[in-house]
């Protein structure tokens, strides 16, 4: 079965490590392209945009979900959008916003940008099929 | 042709419920992370209410990981990651029940 | 985005306060709204919960959903159902919501499904 | 004499189920978060069969946000905070069911 | 921490995999036994679940709890309890699983309740 | 009803603003302090790690937990512990830490402390009650 080449988008709802979607979507898109499809985005909302944060530290008997995105998205030049509003309410931010709350530091991580929820609806109309990633 | 995902244990939560509500014939059921506790034949198998000619698949890392390969009923088909992708494909649409 | 906009079904299901899921249903929504994406919402299970009248948030000081949920229909959100059997096992008279609601028995519910390619779940 | 707490809905988890298993004559048991609506009349009343001398507590707070007060079991007490602070003070223990 | 030491009860009902508080609550424990605090240990609902055997977790790439779990014994966690009720409706049988348990019934599962005035629940 | 005082340790596991357990316990705590009671300890584990981030920035119609925490915390003097262990792996972490962990920034915020798993088990010898407040 080797179907013709489709688009989706990916979104991400759970936290990483507290739930499984963050990995579970991790095997499905990397899957996906592994077998030619285009992946239009991966949208991270509520607590999935914990998966932004450089500031995590993995301990070493577990799995690093954040290297794993990063290196999937680097090799793919994914688009990897973590919902703005969801993401300053639980701590993640870019160099920007921190400049226009006052935070004296960003932690936003390399290969995700913060944008807002109209990418999560463009999603459902640029991509042939939209999967979510429940908590 | 919908595909539905099912994340979450039959016996704790009610996503399965709302799943089988919603689900239409031809449709597919996909058991995936907790969900696929709904494949145990142990269990009463709250599955068996289904329209006709929905196909029950669960995931197999999912299954593997809970110790459930020897404890699956007949009617499931475990499928891997690469299957998963081919389901979404084949159906016009996924929801997802967590 | 493409001019040819395609609906999107929203999927509710969880009631409105536990969790921060509803609210960030009725945000998804109304931004589709905003887009001028056609988006049809139903709610199924706990999710009902959302439509009781008389919620008063004060005491939890959290936002009242309430008090936007009714905000759907003047932005363009019109077709809004509701699973009548969550509102019957929950003793719910759809009368009395706080938002005029279709409610569907399970053979429109289904085909609710079956009529959109593009779904959100919540 | 342990105080149970119940923090999620009776109609979506399992909660309930488990701490009416553990609970114990005159234990407590105080409603929470979306555990009120446990405590709403209309909805088959899953509390039924309670061992003796247990008195049903509802949390005001989470009671007047989802909108529950005009609903409410005859058999269910609302409390305000000072009075579940008063409840855990009263009783040995209290188990979390969530 | 008094020289007295109070006993505890880990009251354990979620799964071992979709979540992260199996683990986190093994961790708790472990944490009591290695400061030779009393904890027995009781298994509800879908916690059991985490007894089963032939869990095979490479797939989804997390480590595997049931590994972990049979070193309790060793750290002198000697009272686990399992609720019979919960193994029957899962069709689990108490010999086959990971761990030496001891399935009880309603009454006893009340009790360990009321003999315990230190609960964490998981 | 004014009871002896007593004391009391609060264990919270739910993320903040996923979930109503960081808020539900805050309630309890100030009404307990306002009753006359002790609070031994106040301990975050699970997702709850994430009320200690100095890096969130709340919408203006919430409301600001952590500050709500922090004033509690200082006006009684507090001991509010996040479970370093839980916290490391979601991203909160204080300066000692991301020095350990050659990470550029920290984020813990003032007023909570990082510290293991056996400040929970202390809690239960050494508090009169432990009341938890799950996800």
């Amino acid at each position: 079965m080797s179907p013709t080449p489709i688009s989706f988008s990916i979104l991400v709802y759970g936290a990483p490590y507290s739930s499984q979607s963050v990995s579970t979507a991790y095997r499905f898109t990397k899957t996906a392209i592994e077998k030619g499809h285009r992946i239009h985005r991966v949208f991270f909302y509520g607590d999935a945009v914990q998966i932004g944060s450089r500031l995590v530290a993995v301990p070493q008997d577990e799995v690093d979900l954040q290297l794993k995105w990063q290196q999937l998205g680097e090799q793919y030049q994914l688009d990897m959008v973590i919902c703005i509003a969801a993401a300053l309410k639980r701590g993640i931010i870019n160099s920007d916003e921190a400049k226009r709350f006052e935070k004296d530091a960003s932690n936003l991580a390399e290969g995700f940008t913060l944008s807002g929820l109209g990418q999560m609806i463009d999603a459902t109309q640029s991509s042939d099929r939209i999967v979510t990633f429940g908590y | 042709m919908i595909l539905h995902t099912v994340n979450k244990s039959p016996l704790t939560s009610s996503c399965l419920n709302n799943c089988l509500r919603a689900i239409g014939d031809n449709d597919g059921l996909l058991l995936i992370e907790d969900g696929v506790y709904g494949a145990d034949k142990h269990q009463g198998l709250k599955l068996k209410p289904l329209p006709s000619g929905i196909t029950v698949y669960a995931l197999k890392a999912d299954v593997e990981a809970r110790g459930l390969m020897g404890r699956l009923s007949e009617d499931v088909r475990v499928i891997d990651d690469q299957e998963f992708v081919d389901l979404v494909v084949s159906h016009n649409a996924s929801q997802s029940w967590y | 985005m493409t001019d040819k906009k395609q609906s999107i079904l929203a999927v509710l299901t969880k009631p409105p306060y536990g969790g921060t899921t509803a609210k960030e249903a009725l945000d998804a929504v109304l931004t589709a709204a905003a887009f001028e994406v056609p988006v049809s919402v139903l709610f199924m299970d706990d999710a009902v919960f959302q439509l009781l009248p008389e919620q008063k948030t004060e005491g939890i000081e959290v936002k009242c959903l309430a008090t936007t949920l009714p905000v759907l229909p003047m932005y363009d959100v019109e077709h809004i159902y509701v699973d009548r059997k969550a509102l019957v096992d929950r003793g719910i008279d759809a009368e009395q919501l706080i938002l005029s609601v279709q409610p569907v028995e399970t053979d429109t519910l289904r085909s609710l499904f079956q009529n959109h390619s593009r779904i959100l779940s919540f």
